[in-house]
């Protein structure tokens, strides 16, 4: 057991991170807060992706002039998905901190509870 | 190597736990972004230079912008507390 | 308490039987006289109902989330116990296709760097997506702080400048000093990091963010009507909407050639690509700061 | 060199989001609105000329988006099933924007109408490669354009309420894309690939050998739950009822026809093009999506009757018909997926007509949206009565309506099942529920009432809303015309989809 978790202590952590993230997104009550609990998620999903495409002892995937070689380099394929992945969980951040913003100013506060119980009040 | 490893990923782990538990919006944002920071040093040990400059730039950086302005719209910067 | 409400709501449901509520308008007098065949509970109940409804929703809501959380934890702690090892060159992940693309890049795109050749041109329509995303985000984003009667009102007009004003009077000259003696050399990098994405770290993505970051930098330390001389409403969006075209279209061509056989030249593509990329990044990242900041180009 | 329809799937996408990116060049409302109509138009008949080849030769084909061919470069695939989806998402999205427009240009600001059609464009591209997708990252990436897209519809319309929706809308479409991401993650670390082909031959081998089985298992599941949040899958449509009852009428229409479907279509492609049914059985996935199906169908009924607020008792409604979608698929049979398939299209097409009626009727009421108030709104504007009622008795299941025949095939898909009948009665009730809340709407918009009640509706009523609207009457028309369609030649659509379905 031990063993497993240290072999694969990167997927280790980042199901912790993972798990970090939903609880905040599920629990928390304050908005911003829940913001954030998605950005870990997402950070937590990056690392276990990355993570498949490290191979010990390779280096960076900038191929020398003329030496091909694939067992020198690391796998490229989990680096390129994670960096869309990070430039489109960027913008989605952008988005619900804009939301956010929006909110404050019509109703004064971003905790969740307050806000469905005085949407409820405005839509009778 | 793998001790620096390890240490980092305690640290992300100490991050991803503290942020949402602070009492200040200003103290999760930055727990947040020290998160984000050492995400890039890992990119960098994970041998994906790429992902460490984006991070920097976009992970810790931009977001880290957006988050402070939200704060000041939300007038949480100079309150005591959640406010 | 649960009582006390019972009670009052009771009591009203028995007024309201016994014909003596007063209806608060004429409008649900009427309909409360003839109420419809659904309409079974007046209108006061309904609200009560829901109001019980949200508060057991909030009640038990957290419990089932939590469960439910917990529950996946374990089952993804459990499985990644049980995937390939980490590191280990043998697994899975490092299959023909990632073997292809370290051999054949160089070769097949012209890009020494195999993320940058990977995720420009064998995975492009993936990176078309993603600047779709960011184009749409931008656009989302001014669509919620863009300054408008629902958004802004005097006030807030009006603290902006004042904030505005106290600044001219007291520049802050650590911020300016270190600004003006850093953003060339940001500017600078950046503009390496973009065109120098075939050959190392970077690229389009990276080098756009660095420079989004760069104007961001100017923009605080000068005061945003510095920039917005320079980089006006109609060349920010010009800049912006040129750059996802000219890549929309660059890769229309590359996509539509390439799926029918028909052989061009790649070279100025990937180039044009590249840049076109890093513009759009720039421009949403600038825009992102300014709509978070002023709600205005 | 490939014959030239071939090129269609692509251009269609390719036009949507060039159209995406003119309009915010153009940025005059009007003009894009325009823009976008002929847009949904173009497309429309593009996928019609490639559903025509593609079934009269009974191909289906992988399209290289690039020069590199299959492991390596991205790749779409387009069958019949593909370009009939098409063609009606196409068709559904112009008339919803055409039936709608009249309280779009109210709902929303001037200044932000030309972004509006935007992220409209927009959102036809993402729906379009959702559709087309051969890939599971690029499937991930449109997902993505897809959720943006479809919370700034609902918040275009800048109320309180509507932004709280927005936001919680958000939220769990971003939980919803997280889990699938997560799935899409754990299945490449068992696999290494991304295409869908070489992914289901990966698959295949390793089920065969029972290798990696809890990765492979736990990787499907996250990947349909995350899917079935995105898709107001039942204990996970919470979210659903206020962002798209709040919404303005036009993005109502289309989050719950087009956007909801667009995440179920990219879980059917997966079901039947990387994992197989049987997998899907064997698993035990299957089931678990037949029972949450047809819990949806019965507690969104019973949601729905709870609700006095009209959009929000077509909310709520939509729950219950996306469960008849997940009950389909949950059968594990060809002849269930096609059943769910043809429900699809039947609930494409009757939810945005009862959306647009619905709106419709509230304006010429003076923007009163609870039931009661409503009453013998039909009377004030006969076509939208009309299409109200087509579209409600066809999802209760009235005989020469689409919706009685999905229901007919759904049973039959059903008697091959295990649980035969548990399936079948599930239906008849829900059926019984989907007429008690029908019903009385009907009723209450038909019912004339006492001029003394409507008189204090009638003074909020503006004179100008009142007018004849032509392009809803349009759209109104040609709606009812489809749902009639559905119902009475449904069996050269169900061969296209069983055709689709082989081909896949």
């Amino acid at each position: 057991m031990l063993e497993a978790i240290s072999q694969n202590r990167f997927a280790v952590v980042a199901v912790i991170l993972f798990g970090i993230g939903l609880l905040n997104i599920m629990l928390q009550q304050n908005l911003l807060k829940k913001v954030v609990g998605f950005s870990i998620m997402d950070s937590a999903v990056f690392l276990l992706l990355a993570s498949l495409g490290y191979i010990e002892g390779h280096g960076a995937p900038i191929v020398e002039e003329g030496s091909a070689n694939a067992s020198l380099y690391i796998n490229p394929i989990p680096s390129g998905l994670v960096l869309t992945g990070i430039v489109v969980s960027v913008s989605v951040t952008a988005f619900s901190l804009a939301l956010i913003q929006r909110i404050y100013r019509h109703y004064g506060t971003i905790e969740l509870r307050e806000l469905l119980e005085r949407a409820k009040k405005e839509e009778d | 190597m793998t001790v620096l490893e390890n240490i980092l990923l305690a640290g992300l782990v100490i991050c991803a736990a503290a942020a949402p538990l602070c009492k200040r919006l200003l103290a999760t944002v930055i727990v947040y972004l020290a998160f984000s920071v050492i995400l890039a040093v890992l990119w960098s040990i994970l041998q994906s230079p790429d992902l460490a400059i984006t991070e920097a730039a976009v992970g810790t950086g931009i977001s880290g912008i957006l988050f402070f302005l939200t704060l000041k719209k939300i007038r949480a910067l100079k309150g005591t507390q959640d406010e | 308490m649960s009582d006390g409400k019972e009670k009052s709501r009771w009591r009203r449901f028995a007024e309201w039987v016994n014909g003596d509520s007063v209806a608060r308008d004429p409008t649900t007098q009427y309909v409360m006289d003839r109420r419809p065949a659904r309409a079974r509970a007046p209108q006061e109940l309904h609200e009560e109902r829901e109001r019980l409804r949200l508060k057991k929703f909030l009640g038990l809501y957290p419990l089932a989330a939590s469960v439910l959380c917990l529950t996946l934890i374990a089952i993804l702690f459990a499985t990644v116990l049980c995937i390939p090892p980490f590191g280990q060159p043998g697994n899975p992940t490092n299959n023909e296709v990632s073997r292809h693309y370290l051999e054949y890049t160089e070769e097949e795109t012209g890009a020494t760097n195999a993320v940058t050749g990977m995720i420009l041109s064998y995975r492009g329509f993936d990176t078309l997506g993603e600047s779709c995303v960011l184009f749409l985000a931008v656009s989302s984003v001014m669509m919620l702080l863009q300054r408008d009667g629902n958004n802004t009102d005097e006030q807030t007009l009006l603290r902006l400048r004042r904030e505005d004003a106290i600044e001219r009077t007291h520049p802050d000259n650590i911020l300016r000093k270190s600004a003006k003696l850093l953003s060339p050399f940001i500017l600078l990098f950046s503009l390496y990091v973009l065109f120098n994405g075939e050959t190392s770290p970077g690229g389009g993505f990276s080098g756009g963010a660095v420079l989004g970051g760069g104007l961001i930098l100017y923009s605080a330390a000068y005061g945003p009507e510095q920039l917005s001389r320079l980089l006006t409403r109609r060349l920010y969006d010009g800049v912006r909407i040129a750059g996802l075209m000219a890549y929309a279209l660059t890769y229309g061509i590359y996509i539509f050639a390439g799926a029918n056989g028909i052989t061009v030249e790649m070279e100025w593509m990937m180039t044009v690509i590249d840049l076109a990329v890093g513009l759009v990044v720039a421009c949403t990242i600038y825009g992102f700061y300014t709509m978070f900041q002023r709600g205005k180009l | 060199m490939r014959p030239f329809y071939e090129n269609l799937p692509f251009i269609c996408i390719f036009i949507a989001i060039i159209c995406g990116v003119l309009s915010a060049v153009i940025q005059d409302g009007r003009k894009v609105y325009r823009l976008a109509l002929m847009m949904t138009a173009v497309i429309a008949v593009l996928s019609v000329v490639l559903l025509y080849f593609l079934y009269t030769e009974d191909v289906s084909f992988v399209y290289s988006m690039g020069r590199f061919a299959a492991p390596y470069g991205n790749a779409i695939k387009a069958g019949p099933l593909q370009a009939l989806l098409a063609t009606v998402f196409a068709i559904v999205m112009g008339l919803s924007l055409l039936g709608g427009g009249h309280s779009l240009f109210q709902d929303i600001l001037p200044e932000k109408q030309g972004l509006y059609f935007v992220v409209t464009d927009l959102l036809m591209a993402g729906l379009l490669a959702l559709v087309y997708t051969n890939d599971m990252f690029t499937g991930y990436v449109f997902i993505e354009i897809t959720t943006i897209a479809a919370c700034a519809m609902v918040m275009a319309k800048d109320t309180g309420p509507n932004l709280i929706a927005t936001i919680r809308y958000l939220f769990m479409s971003l939980l919803g894309s997280g889990l699938f991401l997560i799935g899409l993650t754990l299945l490449n670390s068992v696999t290494g690939y991304l295409l869908m082909e070489p992914l289901a031959k990966a698959v295949a081998i390793l089920a065969e050998l029972g290798q990696y089985q809890r990765p492979l298992v736990v990787s499907i599941g996250l990947m349909v739950v995350g899917l079935g949040i995105k898709g107001a899958m039942f204990p996970f449509h919470l979210w659903l009822p206020d962002a798209h009852g709040g919404a303005t009428t036009s993005s109502s229409a289309i989050l719950s026809g087009l956007v909801l479907k667009g995440y179920i279509v990219l879980l059917i492609t997966l079901m039947t093009r990387v994992f197989g049914l049987q997998l899907m059985r064997k698993v035990g996935v299957s089931n678990i999506l037949l029972t949450l199906g047809l819990l949806g169908m019965i507690f969104g009924s019973l949601a729905a009757m709870r609700e006095y607020h009209v959009k929000r008792m077509l909310a709520n409604s939509s729950v219950a018909q996306i469960g008849y979608i997940f009950m389909g698929l949950g059968l594990g049979t060809e002849a269930g997926v096609a059943a769910a398939c043809f429900h699809i299209l039947v609930h494409a097409a009757c939810k945005p007509l009862l959306f647009i009626c619905a709106g419709r009727l509230s304006t010429v009421s003076g923007h009163h949206r609870s039931l009661k108030n409503l009453r013998g709104s039909a009377y004030r504007d006969v076509a939208a009565g009309v299409g109200f009622t087509v579209g409600a008795l066809s999802m209760i299941g009235i005989p020469l309506l689409g919706g009685f025949v999905s229901k007919l095939y759904l049973s039959e898909a059903a008697l091959e099942s295990p649980f035969m009948a548990v399936v079948l009665l599930t239906i008849a009730a829900s059926t019984v529920l989907n007429a008690l809340y029908y019903v009385p709407a009907i009723l209450a918009i038909w019912v004339r009432p006492a001029w003394e009640e409507v008189r204090f509706i009638m003074m909020d009523v503006k004179p100008e809303d009142t007018r004849f609207d032509r392009l809803f009457f349009i759209a109104d028309a040609v709606f009812i015309f489809l749902i009639f369609l559905l119902g009475i030649v449904y069996h050269p659509i169900l061969n296209v989809i069983r055709a689709g379905i082989r081909l896949m």
